[in-house]
This record gives structure tokens, C-alpha cells and sequence, in this order.
């Protein structure tokens, strides 16, 4: 295993005092228990976003905190959903009056800790909402499974959602946006390498030099199933196909595009995949009008990467576009 | 001869022990079918765990199981820390006030346990999680406790919990992360099982001694 | 070797593509000869910024093109300068009458190609100045190297030059500005894996799994010297004290403090070494003013840091602060 | 027996195919002081140059190094692309308007290439560089131009070439990337002294070949 940190245990709260250290501007970070909140929480009268979820995953989800985009998040341990009571602290702290949305990526984990959190906040008089996304097209008979994982739509659902709550939108406004999100985005992603979980030391499974790992998620979990290592073509529509077809997306769409880095693919490589999906998305008549690239929703150290396609529409447009200022993502002003 | 606050705290620190000993293993079992760090979830909330017992040792079984129900809803994360926690919690409902539990008593706690964690998960009987270990040596418990002692009733169930955890082996995951892998997934032994596993062995080993062994 | 391309032959070229397909409203792309241009080049009166260098380390060069930044960047092969006729069409194209700035690092061929496509470029009428990079203080006795290398502090030269050159600032006075940038700025990087150059399909040396190469540059060469894995406290030390006697800086000094990852490090990690590196800063008696933290100058899937320090004074401030809008680097408006 | 346009023609078609040959080697080589293209690097400029050969082909020789030169520039890039290519526009420079090349020309154009790269590149012999080859074989040229025939000048030119590129390996490089090395760079043959030598061997077995054998 080869990483810059101290200790396995320690690696989170290092992490986190580095962001602390790095961007009081925009955001408090707590450690007992842990949650990152935008520094001017709680907005009076703004809904307040949290979300969070395992760490290993930077920079979702305390890159984006800050104006425009979430009010706090809860970094559990490494591939770790947090604990209510991060959850609890984080929803208290940015409870400005108007009620607070969870946005939780669709793992066990993660869902029975913001449901528990959600009691607990409840009964304390806070209105709670929660968006859960399930974008991952890897996963297919959700009568048989979890059901989807949460994956890429999760950072375009966090911006969006931000921007509307940012607008003044109330809670079950906010909330429908971030399901109308949801439900129009998919995504899937591929491995070329695996990543060690610091405190297992160990690789969290094999792959030959010319395989890959096909339909992962975010956790470092083996996939749906491995092949030969093909070209950024192959892959490109591998990872696409599934997605256009599921919505499905049609001739004429506006969408963006999202490609992801998992925390171990260069920039370069990204970008090699972003033409290929351009290429494949003018193939089929969709319009790509907005894009993101680069390693936003990681598996720590992992190689490869994965797509997210987002149907839009003019408002998801503008809310896409409206002013964010987070450490991981800064436009407008 | 009941069970002893002395051996649920005898108990809650041998589990804490195992599952130390075992938190490499369970980890490895996690990472074939999961994300590999099951033990070490568990590991991080039983240490929690004993590091509350001194302030809990005082106090009535209920409180003790409540305690390390709050403490491992608070440290484990992941599935297992909302299941495992409901499970201490709803046991230590269950249990409120009681300075030692009969047999029946400790049944009446673990079903109303294995119903929370049911309740909470929503998982059936062969959907490949720790149901699979809970809901048989539940049952086992049960058909014991008309006629035979404690120390019996108490293996017979561990006994159970280990058939239902081997069963997981073949099974193909319906809830939880292991699910994702679809039948990829058949093949491995379900980490939740075998903690739960874990669990009820030790109470077998611990819940039946003698009052004032060790806490 | 495994990463997401079509051929190594064609790597350089689908990424410019799929660069072109993403920032049309930044930048135009062109092939014949490789340049990356503004898209509102020449923009008159303002003195031209071009930079560029083996392709390799993206995001930079083409990524800090745009408004504020960067008006061209010649990407060359994998790790190799680009030529003197890439370098003379940018030049060119972003000539808006007050003259051009070249941001050359200081390696032999990056120097040479440009200072032939400077000759190229003067002979037509020109005029043409350049700032050397040369931070790298892993490489310390200029006597007997091709001097130190130019790494972390480009990406630095490039952002306030860019901000000095909107300000409407002549020629001397950028150049003077960049020359003062990388005059006050120190770095030194270190890898704990060598990356893979792909039409050579090899690592470009070998670490044992408990070793990691100090005072290692940009392009998978060899570092200074090879020791036992560190925690990330001794690295933060390791790479912050030669950097900081060096300059050296001093108690009270104001600085930015960049922590940059090589391209195969996550997020996670970088931020364990600023949290180190904040520490040592502040014994020091520094004060860490600006910051900087992600792989901004990288080397394909190398997996390491560098530590930048920059002395600021109040104009370096201010330019910093200034407005940008590239792919890689946004903020104001 | 003066070189002919052909066997200019020659050389630099079986220069390029040296070098693709010996590609693989040569990123070796800079891949243990630097990084790892050299090869590569000049692969590619040679195979744009044989690309525009037939372009070249009816021209005089100095167009014709004149077109090598320009071409290296602008497709090699890193350090060796200035380099060569300088050496080839200076050679081109020295040999304007020629049909053929008498020894004396060959050693002038020579002396005016090997010139030129110092002239870019300020690189002294002994600084592990191309020169360290290219100095040598300037020298053994002129040494052997007073007396012998072109086939053995050519020769003894090639064979100090390689005794230069040969003397490289203990050295520490002042000069380019291997210099970034220190003490670690010395045990290692310089890539680009190893390309030269591989021109100058071309040229040997190409340059005073009968006219007319292959283009
Ligand atoms: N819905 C569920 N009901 C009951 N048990 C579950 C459920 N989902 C997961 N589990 C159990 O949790 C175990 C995994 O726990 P752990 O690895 O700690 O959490 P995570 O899956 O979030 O990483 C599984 O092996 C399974 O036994
Ligand atoms: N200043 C110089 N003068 C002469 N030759 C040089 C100089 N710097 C480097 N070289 C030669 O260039 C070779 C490296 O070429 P190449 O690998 O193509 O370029 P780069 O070093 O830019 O990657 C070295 O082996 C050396 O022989
Ligand atoms: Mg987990
Ligand atoms: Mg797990
Ligand atoms: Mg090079
Ligand atoms: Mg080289």
C-alpha cells in the first residue's frame, strides 16, 4: 500500500484538518462528531442541503460545500456511511428555519443512517426531506437488489439542488428538482485497477494486466463483470450504450456530460473519453450543452472512470449554470 | 439459574474481543462480496463499546444493551451499524429494569431485537445478510426454551445461527451492497451472518456461567 | 500498461479532441500545427501569453487558457517540448500588437524550441520576451545541471502573469512580474509509483513497494535519490525544509502554499500533506495566505506530490485573486 | 569517389531506418537518465522526414539536408529535435547548392553542423551529451581527411563516434535532462551520444557507396 498518510485510523481526520486549514473562507469543520459546514450556516430562511457518506470519495461531498451548493456534509470513515448523530449535528447546525434536505447516494448504509438521523432530527421539530439517487445503470433488477446505486448524479443533483435552495425554493421544491434530477440522469463506471482500503492494506480485488473491471461503484466492490481491457472507444460505448438506452435518452435531448475520474486516471485520459462520448452522443442526436470532466466522485486511489449523462431541460439549465463557490467547484459570482 | 448482569458484561466484552480477533477475516469476507471493511466497522464500534462499559457496568441489563446500542449507532457506519444497533437497542427495551434474565426473558429480548433489525432492513430470510444467521438461531431459541436449560437453549442457538450462516454461502444477495453483484455473488459467505454468528457463539460461551467471573 | 486510449500514437490528439468538443466558448483547437488559442485571441493591446510543453501534465498548459490566464499552449508529444512551428503559429495567433510572453520551464528542449521559434517569431516582427521557470530546488547545483527545473511555480507564472497581461500591463512589466513570481517560488515533489510514457509501455523506473524517489520531476525521470516510504509528516518535512531554507523564507513572510498531486494521488491524500505541510508553515512562522490544492502539473498516472511555496506581497495578491476562467482554474467574474 | 546525391539520399533513408530499428534501445537508454523518449522522439522525426523524401529527392544536397532539418525541428521536438536539426540546416547551409560532395565538403558540413549544436545547445565534450560523439568524429574526419580515402575516413570518423558515445557511461551529465540526476546518471550510456553515433555508422556504410544502389 502505498499512500501519503500518517496512519490508516488517522487519515480521515488528517484529511480534514488539511481542509479545515485550507478553506476557512468557506466552510467549519466539526470532529466530534464529523461534519463539514458551510461557514455562514445556518442561511435564515434557506433550506438547508446535507448530504455525505463514506470518505474515500473527495472531493463529494465537503469539496462542495459552500454558497450555491450544499450546507454540510458528514464524512464517515473510509467507504464508511456516517452515523446519525454527524447527521444529527450537521442538520442542526444548518437548520435556518425553512426545513432540510438530505441528499443520500441509494446504499443500505447510507440510507438507514439518514433515515435514523431524519427520526431523530424530527423529533426535535426540524422538517426533513431527503432525495436519494440511484443512477447506476450497472445495476440493473432493482426487484432483486438494493436497487441502484448512487453514483455520478449524485454531484449534479448536490449542484443543482444547491442553486435552487440558494433561489429561495422551498423544501418540497428543492426536493422534487433533486428527484427530477435523478430520474433523469444514469450513469456507469468501469476499473482498471483496484484500490486499497488503507486500513485493510490490501488490494479489494485483482485484475489481470489486461483486464478491467466493468459496472463498479464508487466503494472499490467488484463490478458486475471484468474483460479484456479494451480501447477508450470500446469503452467509451460500453459505458454509454447501457445509459442511452435506460432513460432512454432520444434524438434531440440537451444533456450534459459528466466524466469522472475515479481518483487514479490522469486528466488526459479523461479527456480521451470525453471525445468518444461526444462522438457517441452526436451519433445518436443528443446535444451535449453542458460538460464536466475530472475527478469529482472518486474511489480513492482507483483507476478508471465513468459517465453520467443528465437529460435538461431550461431550468436545470439555469440552476446549473447559477453562481457555486466550493472548494471543488467555483463559477459565477 | 439466570442470566447475570456480571455475564452480559462478560459477554459484550468477550464479542468485543472476537470480533477484534476476527476483524481481518470478516473484512476479507466483505471485500468478495462488499467493500471490504465489515471487521473493521465492527471492530471500531466494539472498542467504542468497551470503552462506555465502565459507566454502564452499574446499571440494569436494559441499560447496558441500550448503552452499546447507541454506542455502535454512533461509531460502526455503514449497514451493519443501524442493524446491529437497532438490534442492542430494541434488546435493551426489552430488558429495561431487569438486573438478570430467565431464558425466556433473554428470547423475548433477541426476537424483539431480530424484529427491529428486520424492520430497519426489511431483509427476508435468504436474501444472503445477518437475517440469515438472527431469524434461525431465534427460532432455535424458541423450540429450546420448552425444556431444556439455558446453557442448552443458548448453544442450540448459536448452533442455528452457524447452519444459517454457512447456508449464506450459495446464496445470491438480495439487499445490501453485495446484491450489486448479482450472481457473482454466490460462492462467498454473507460478513453480517458471520458476525451475527460470532455474536451468538460468544453468548453461548458467556451468558450461562457462573455470576462474577469476569467483567 | 493500462489507461484509457485508443493508441499511444493517437493519445495526444483524441485528448485535444475531446478538449476542443468540451471548451468551445474557452478555446479553439488546432492540429496542424498542435496549438491551443483563446478563444477570443488576439485580444488587441493586450500583451499574448504562451506557454507549452510535453504533453503529459494535464491540466497543464491548455487547461489555463482562457480569460485571465494563458492565451496559447503547444502541447507536445508525451513529455516532449513541442516544436518551434507550434510555438510560432500560437505566437501568431495571439499577437495583439503589444507583444508576446513565453512561460518556458527550464528543461534543454523546451528552452531550445522555444528560443527558435522566438528567433522565428522576431524575424517577422514580433516582439517577443520570455520568463524561465527554474523552481525545482530537488536539483540544487546550477553549475554543473542545465539548471533547476521549472515545475510547480509555472502553473503560478502563468495565473499572475495572466491576471498582470488582462490588467493591461506591458510586456517588461509582465515579464518582470513572472521573473519576480519565480524568483519568490520554491518546490520539490516526490513519487511513490513511476508512471508509464505509453508508446514505451514501461514504468520509467521501478520503486520497491516500501520505497518511494525524492526530488523527482515532472516526466517520470529518476528521482535525486530513493528512501523507505514515509509517513506523510516526514514527507511534508522532507520536501518543506529544502524549500523553505532555500529562498529561504522567513518568520512574517506571506505565502502561497500549493500542494499539487502528480496525477495518480487523490484528493484525500493531498490534503493529509497540506495539513502537514500547514503545520510546518506555521513553526516556521509563516503565514499560508492563498493556497492551492489538486494535480495541476502532473505526470500522466504517477502517483506523488510537490510542494510549491510562493513569498506574496500585496500586487501578488491581488493578482492572484483576479479574475480567471480557464478549464482548470475559474474564479471572479 | 565523391558522395553523390544518392547516397545522401541513402543515408538519411537508412538513417531512419537505424533509428526505428534501434527505437526501443534508445528509450531505454533515456529512460535510465531521462525520460525514457529519445527514441521515440527521433522515430518519429525520421519517419516525417522519409515522408518528405520524394519531395527532396531531384534537389541539390544542400536543400536536400536543408529539408531533413527542417523537418527534424519540427516533428522531433524535445532537446535532440533543435539539435539534429540545427546540425542538418548548418550542414545544409555549408553544402547549398552541391551535386556531390568531395571528403573536404563532408568535413567542412560536419565541422558547420557539429558547430551549430554547440552553438544552441553549449554543451563542452565530457558533458555526456550528443556532442561527446559528435566532437570526436569532427576530429577523427579532419585527422583522416589528410591522406586517406572517403570509405576510410568515413570509417575512422564512425568508429570515434562510437568510442565517444562509449566514453559517456561513466560520466555525470552537466548538460539536458540526465544532469537533473547527479552522481545516480554515471553508469549509463547518454542516449542521444548513442543516436549520434548510429548517423555517423549510417553514413559510413551509406555515403561512399557506387551511385545509383538505392534511394
Ligand atoms: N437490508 C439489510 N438487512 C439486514 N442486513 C443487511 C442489510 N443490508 C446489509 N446487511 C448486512 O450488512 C452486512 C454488511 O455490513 P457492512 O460491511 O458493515 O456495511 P456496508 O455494506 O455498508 O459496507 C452484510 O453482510 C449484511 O449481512
Ligand atoms: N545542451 C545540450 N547539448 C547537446 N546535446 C544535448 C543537450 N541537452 C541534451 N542533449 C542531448 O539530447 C539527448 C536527449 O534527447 P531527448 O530525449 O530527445 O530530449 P529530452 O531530454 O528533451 O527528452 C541527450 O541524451 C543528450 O545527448
Ligand atoms: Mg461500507
Ligand atoms: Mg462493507
Ligand atoms: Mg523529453
Ligand atoms: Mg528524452
Amino acid at each position: 500500500m502505498k499512500k501519503l498518510l500518517n496512519t490508516p485510523e488517522g487519515l480521515v481526520d488528517d484529511a480534514l484538518r488539511g481542509f479545515a486549514a485550507a478553506h476557512p473562507d468557506l466552510v467549519t469543520v466539526h470532529f466530534e462528531p464529523r461534519h463539514i459546514v458551510r461557514a455562514d450556516a445556518p442561511v435564515r430562511g434557506k433550506v438547508g442541503l446535507v448530504s455525505g457518506g463514506g470518505s474515500g470519495h473527495e472531493p463529494l461531498h465537503g469539496g462542495f460545500v459552500g454558497r450555491g451548493m450544499l450546507d454540510a456534509a458528514c464524512p464517515g470513515a473510509i467507504f464508511t456511511s456516517p452515523t446519525p448523530d454527524q447527521i444529527l449535528a450537521a442538520t442542526r447546525a444548518v437548520d435556518g428555519g425553512a426545513g432540510v434536505l438530505q441528499i443520500v447516494k441509494n446504499y443500505t448504509g447510507d440510507v438507514l443512517n439518514f433515515e435514523m438521523a431524519a427520526e431523530l432530527a424530527g423529533a426535535e421539530g426540524i422538517e426533513v426531506a431527503a432525495v436519494i439517487t440511484d443512477d447506476d445503470v450497472a445495476v440493473q433488477d432493482s426487484l432483486y437488489t438494493a436497487g441502484r446505486r448512487g453514483v455520478g448524479v449524485t454531484v449534479l443533483v448536490e449542484k443543482i439542488c444547491g442553486a435552487a435552495a440558494e433561489g429561495g425554493r422551498a423544501l418540497d421544491e428543492v426536493a422534487a428538482i433533486g428527484r427530477r434530477v435523478n430520474g433523469q440522469g444514469r450513469s456507469m463506471g468501469l476499473a482498471l485497477t483496484p484500490c486499497v482500503v488503507p486500513q485493510a492494506g490490501r488490494p479489494t480485488f485483482e485484475l489481470a494486466d489486461d483486464e478491467m473491471e466493468i459496472g463498479i461503484g464508487i466503494h472499490g466492490e467488484p463490478g458486475r463483470r471484468r474483460a479484456k481491457l479494451g480501447t477508450a472507444a470500446e469503452i467509451a460505448e460500453l459505458l454509454a450504450t447501457p445509459i442511452l438506452d435506460d432513460l432512454p435518452f432520444r434524438a434531440g435531448d440537451e444533456v450534459l456530460a459528466f466524466v469522472n475520474g475515479m481518483g487514479g486516471t490522469p486528466l488526459i485520459e479523461l479527456y480521451v473519453i470525453y471525445h468518444e462520448l461526444a462522438r457517441i452522443c452526436a451519433g445518436r442526436g443528443l446535444r451535449i450543452v453542458r460538460n464536466l470532466i475530472g475527478p469529482y466522485i472518486t474511489a480513492l486511489e482507483m483507476a478508471g472512470c465513468s459517465i453520467t449523462l443528465l437529460r435538461l431541460d431550461d431550468e436545470l439549465i439555469r440552476l446549473w449554470d447559477a453562481p457555486v463557490e466550493t472548494a471543488a467547484l467555483r463559477w459565477g459570482s | 439459574m439466570p442470566i447475570s448482569r456480571a455475564a452480559v458484561l462478560d459477554w459484550i466484552t468477550a464479542s468485543a474481543g472476537a470480533i477484534a480477533a476476527e476483524r481481518a477475516a470478516l473484512d476479507r469476507l466483505d471485500a468478495a462480496v462488499g467493500d471490504g471493511e465489515h471487521g473493521t466497522n465492527l471492530d471500531r464500534g466494539f472498542q467504542a463499546v468497551l470503552g462506555k462499559l465502565p459507566d454502564l457496568a452499574d446499571q440494569d441489563i436494559g441499560a447496558i444493551l441500550k448503552g452499546v446500542g447507541l454506542t455502535l449507532v454512533a461509531t460502526v457506519g455503514g449497514a451493519s451499524g443501524p442493524l446491529y444497533g437497532t438490534l442492542f437497542l430494541r434488546m435493551g427495551a426489552a430488558t429495561a429494569g431487569k438486573a438478570e434474565l430467565a431464558l425466556d426473558d433473554w428470547t423475548a429480548a433477541l426476537a424483539a431485537g431480530v424484529e427491529g433489525v428486520v424492520a430497519r432492513g426489511k431483509a427476508a430470510p435468504g436474501e444472503k445478510t445477518m437475517v440469515d444467521a438472527l431469524a434461525p438461531a431465534l427460532a432455535a431459541l424458541r423450540a429450546a426454551a420448552e425444556g431444556s436449560g439455558l446453557e442448552v437453549a443458548l448453544r442450540r442457538s448459536a448452533a442455528a445461527a452457524r447452519e444459517g450462516m454457512l447456508a449464506t454461502v450459495p446464496l445470491v444477495a438480495r439487499k445490501g451492497r453485495a446484491s450489486y453483484l448479482g450472481e457473482r455473488g454466490a460462492g462467498h459467505q454473507d460478513p453480517g451472518a458471520t458476525s451475527a454468528h460470532l455474536l451468538l457463539a460468544t453468548a453461548a460461551a458467556t451468558l450461562a456461567r457462573e455470576e462474577g467471573r469476569a467483567v
